[in-house]
């Protein structure tokens, strides 16, 4: 892979340190009860969010699941309309209609978030078909866990996918639990060997945490799928270090006391902030990004604020283009 | 005009939509080879061609069978520039697909806050009636009448089906369209031009002054030779068929019911939660004061479909069973006596 | 007698079923962690311990995230001597196994002329009301009431989701039971004895002769809310719960409406081809000669449901709207009025 | 693998002429309009049925799809009910009630054929759970084929059967074609390799018109599955001689020409034959044998035709066990 510019990686740190400051403030939110039902933060999985969408182009489409509010910030999406849309106001993304578990914007590719998990999936194969039949080079990437890649509809889009050579990549994190559930106990096999049964190539990226290593997995994935080759499975093996979702308390120790502390020595945030400085930033560089970072999450927070509650009649919206069949 | 089958018309819709639009294609199983008889050329695949000669396999995607996949595809290509027709075939094989139609197909729009459009058609075809047994003879259309965010057609002539189809394809929402395949033989002559059926308006098959019967797909036939027999008797009937179910045109039911004062609802899927008891409700609360008798559903039992043709018979309404439900709001018992006063 | 939650209660029959019958099995997402709280222990985890610990992972099955297979395979198993539980948590992710329920569960004992029992249970949570947004939020039960085959129970109290659980278990067909969120949390003094509450009986929660309400579900206490402050206007409200959809207690529904003469029907779900609108076309049919007045339902409208606080909370039915209706059906517009003659 | 003794091949050969003969008769039926809808004929498969279903025991079950009337007869049910079935006759093994399409003894653990392609895979799985959980030695085989593999729930049920560990086979019928569509063209990779990604053992049986190579490999994966060692997914390479269903014309030659005439010279009946004659019956023998098979065909026939039509009222039998509730 050519070496990226400096501006370039700096860029990627500041995705992922929005991430991380934008999910960590929703996180206080929901448990002040300022953005109605949960979220389910992206922290620990920065670097597997912002390596993947930054190997994207601005044209090129994603999907989502219900973890999925890193993701339109990994791809660029203001901050302010995505907080908006966490608490329901008119401001919001979806105008306050989706929420945390189905945001979407369209102006950078986000298709949105699926709540229903898999689901999603085949609509990014769609959207590689779309490109595929207008000849347009835009390529598609859903996005998943390891508990969706039990969902027999990723199959069926990796075989159909294959088939039409679609430009399309299926980009699973691993980040080894689907909500209270241990991946080893559900999965049997290797996810990402998954995808020679079906013709296409697997990859699996054992340092998730590495922001650059993601990258490099998925550009290659990329620049395949542009040169018509079709799709590719991507595994990514990373950690959530919150529960898995805001304000959940689950009763059991599902998790072994001493993985999280493990995965937390692996901090993507820390990890990259080190790489960044080893490469000639100074650690005032870097705390000054940091500090900005923040205040662009505070503004985020003060454009919701100061959006009203969208109006009741909102609700009756949307359904159809054709507004007469509204109720 | 050409005369023209159920079938034929439907084929003659994909045809003129593909030509006039770059961006409709057709997605399903064993679309390329024709094997349901919509993929062919105008008239037959001999004289004009198929499909995938006509638009080559860019356009005509013959699929694995993947439902799920097919559906989820076909979505996200809707939301992205093209404007899939998908053929599922039999509409028992909707279910494989359902969380797709459910929460993408229906939802994505709203949810997203407008930011989607959804420019797709679902079409299959409702196989009762052949000895297909339980697992080809669905006739699933109330269940999706339930699901905001998703239109569905119903058409029981062939200019209907041609006109309607077009109009769902050229629509920038979903629709499911049901086809009833015991009409698919049915001929008439369709106008060759390119004409739009709009949806949320009925057809009123028949004028009548003394009872209306709404019927829905295939049972529209079995209504009109009813309404034949029973002029015979006297009774003047109203026959209405909605075409579409989402939107319904309720005005134009409820105008009949207001001027007949009785009501029939007459169709093939299973009673419960069906949409004659949709409509039968929206009349019992609209124009209750016009009602002069109680309203009348003839449906399917609520049971599945068995095979054995000495068994499946007797499943779905026909026109014996309208005959006598319209006799029954009447009051009349004796085929021979004139509209008898019960209930007036 | 103990005081317990409804979610309670659920667990309490799951454990009764589990102690009585070594046949019957937990199958589902995140049950083995007790995630959704009705695989613990009587009355928390830590008091009894939970079901692994009583139970083991043999009978406590930790799926993967795979609807339809584990619909299947709960399918299969009953078909071979277990009696699962499927524990499917959300009523929004009955659509990823529709294929299963309605084409394996429902039909093969009938396809296959009565080879097959199918005894299993289909349990899932509706979370309407809880700003999960659109993909959480479904009411679907209508549809399976289109499904002949299966059976539907929509219990409303702790004892009664106790009992008609139990029930559902000890039945040798398949049940599909919808648990609204919002009732988790209510208690009421529960027998600790097994007791088993039988399907297709509705139950009259306060008599009244006014008036029928029909209520559904969470919609129950909404109606017990309103038929309390109509009380204090002097209209006398009978409420109704069916507690099962399928079979239905259409006796008692139609019982009380030749007594009152009036109906109002509520339920969460979405308003058209909703179990409401088949309780109207039935009372329509059946007992038109009594009916004073319109049969009003109050539903949810026809639209999906948004996220944001400020619009969801319009979309369900509440005591507001119920009674609305009620002076609408009665014939009362100014709340201090005494029973008006409309109707009449 | 043991010797197989020669009683056990010719009853091998037997129940082939069976599947053969009825088959033949129930094509001929139909377009006589003696068989109401029509039927899909196992002709040219019927070494994969028979050496898959003479390698289960006795109590084992087994699913199939909507070409499965062979598969009981594989089993050893009696052929006069499922030709009552087929005509929808009183004396049918479903009543009259299921038809070619929904064929089920559960007498020989047949649970049923699913004329929804695809659907009754997990209802084997399923059956297997039962053994496990109540600790029973019985294994269940899903018959399924090439189209039917493209159905999510097939990887579904292969992932939960390994992580259980469950006495099940999924037994794909690569007869080369779904309908009109030929494998290859909707197929991405190879169906057997899809197994490893699963983490379970997928075979090849490249020469399915080879009873011996079939029941060889269900052999073992039944021995395996009855060891507790899990699943297996089996693919068996094979032809079908017939349309897709009998009376179906379909317009475009999506067979290549010669393509039937080839495999029409493997023959899997008469490849036994001239087996069975290797190994020291006389053709004589054969014929005699084939003589008595058709005679049974005819027997079958007879009882069908004696068999009253259902009464209407078993149309409302059978959808509850508590008939209260049926209609
Ligand atoms: C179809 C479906 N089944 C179950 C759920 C409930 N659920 C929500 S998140 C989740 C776990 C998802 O795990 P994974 O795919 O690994 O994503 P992660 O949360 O770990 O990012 C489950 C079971 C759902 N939303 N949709
Ligand atoms: C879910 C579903 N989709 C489509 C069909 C229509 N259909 C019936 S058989 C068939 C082809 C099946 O091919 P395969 O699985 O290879 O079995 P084969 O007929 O070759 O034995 C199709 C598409 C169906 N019955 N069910
Ligand atoms: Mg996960
Ligand atoms: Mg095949």
């Amino acid at each position: 892979m050519e070496a990226l510019s400096d501006e370039f990686k700096l860029e990627m740190q500041r995705r992922m340190l929005r991430i991380r400051a934008f999910d960590e403030r929703a996180s206080k939110m929901v448990k002040r009860g300022h953005i109605p039902g949960t979220v389910h933060t992206s922290i620990g999985q920065e670097a597997q969010v912002v390596g993947a969408t930054m190997a994207l182009g601005d044209n090129d489409y994603m999907t989502g699941n219900h973890r999925s509010h890193g993701h339109p910030i990994g791809k660029g999406s203001p901050l302010g309309p995505l907080m908006a849309e966490l608490q329901g106001k008119a401001a919001g993304v979806c105008k306050g209609k989706g929420g945390s578990l189905h945001l979407a914007d369209f102006n950078v590719g986000s298709l949105g978030e699926s709540g229903i998990v898999g689901s999603s999936i085949p609509i990014a194969m769609g959207a590689a078909l779309s490109s595929s039949v207008l000849g347009r080079d835009t390529v598609a990437l859903a996005f998943f866990g390891d508990g969706a890649a039990n969902q027999g509809v990723l199959y069926e889009s990796m075989n159909m996918s294959g088939v039409w050579n679609l430009p399309v990549i299926f980009l699973c994190e691993n980040n080894q639990y689907a909500l209270s559930t241990p991946a080893h106990t559900v999965t049997s096999g290797v996810i990402s060997e998954r995808a020679a049964g079906f013709g296409i190539p697997g990859v699996r990226v054992e340092d998730g945490q590495d922001v650059l290593a993601v990258y490099e997995a998925v550009s290659t994935a990329v620049a395949r799928a542009r040169r018509g080759e079709g799709p590719t499975l991507i595994e990514v093996v990373t950690y959530r270090y919150n529960e898995h979702s805001e304000g959940l308390r689950l009763g059991t120790d599902y998790r072994p006391a001493d993985e999280r502390e493990a995965w937390l020595q692996k901090d993507p945030l820390v990890l990259f902030r080190e790489h960044l400085i080893a490469n000639g930033h100074t650690a005032e560089e870097m705390d000054a990004l940091e500090a900005s970072i923040v205040a662009e999450v505070d503004e985020a927070v003060a454009f919701s604020e100061a959006s009203p509650w969208p109006d009741a009649s909102v609700a009756f919206d949307d359904l159809y283009t054709d507004s007469e069949y509204a109720a | 005009m050409t005369v023209m089958s159920f079938l034929g018309a439907i084929g003659a819709a994909q045809k003129e939509a593909m030509d006039a639009d770059e961006r409709v294609i057709i997605i399903g199983e064993d679309v390329e080879a024709n094997v349901y008889g919509t993929t062919g050329g105008g008239k037959t695949r001999q004289e004009t061609g198929d499909f995938v000669q006509m638009y080559g396999r860019n356009r005509i995607r013959n699929t694995p069978i993947s439902e799920e996949g097919i559906v989820g595809a076909a979505a996200g290509a809707a939301m992205t520039g093209l404007r899939p027709i998908v053929d599922l075939s039999y509409s028992s094989f909707l279910y494989m697909a359902m969380d797709q139609l459910v929460n993408q197909v229906a939802k994505n729009r709203y949810m997203f806050g407008g930011q989607a459009s959804m420019p797709v058609v679902f079409r299959s075809a409702m196989f009762y009636g052949l000895n297909t047994g339980a697992h080809h003879s669905d006739r699933p259309y109330p269940m999706f009448m339930n699901v905001p965010g998703l239109k569905v057609m119903v058409p029981s002539t062939p200019s209907d089906a041609k006109g309607l189809l077009r109009s769902a394809i050229d629509m920038d929402d979903p629709v499911l369209t049901f086809e009833a395949c015991l009409l698919w033989g049915l001929k008439e002559e369709v106008s060759d031009e390119e004409f739009w059926v709009p949806f949320g308006v009925a057809r009123t098959h028949r004028e009548g002054s003394d009872v209306t019967i709404v019927a829905i797909s295939s049972s529209v036939q079995e209504a009109l030779a009813a309404a034949d027999a029973l002029a015979e008797e006297g009774v003047s009937v109203e026959v209405i068929d909605p075409r579409t179910l989402v939107p319904l045109d309720r005005d134009a039911i409820l105008r009949s019911v207001a001027k007949t004062g009785r009501l029939v609802v007459v169709e093939p899927a299973h009673r419960t939660c069906g949409a004659a008891g949709e409509i039968s409700a929206l009349v019992a609360e609209e124009v209750f004061d016009s009602l002069k008798a109680p309203i009348v559903r003839v449906t399917a039992p609520d049971m599945q479909i068995p095979f054995s043709p000495s068994l499946e018979k007797q499943m779905y309404p026909n026109k014996e069973d309208i005959v006598n439900a319209v006799r029954r709001v009447t009051g009349i018992t004796n085929p021979t006596s004139t509209l008898a006063a019960a209930g007036n």
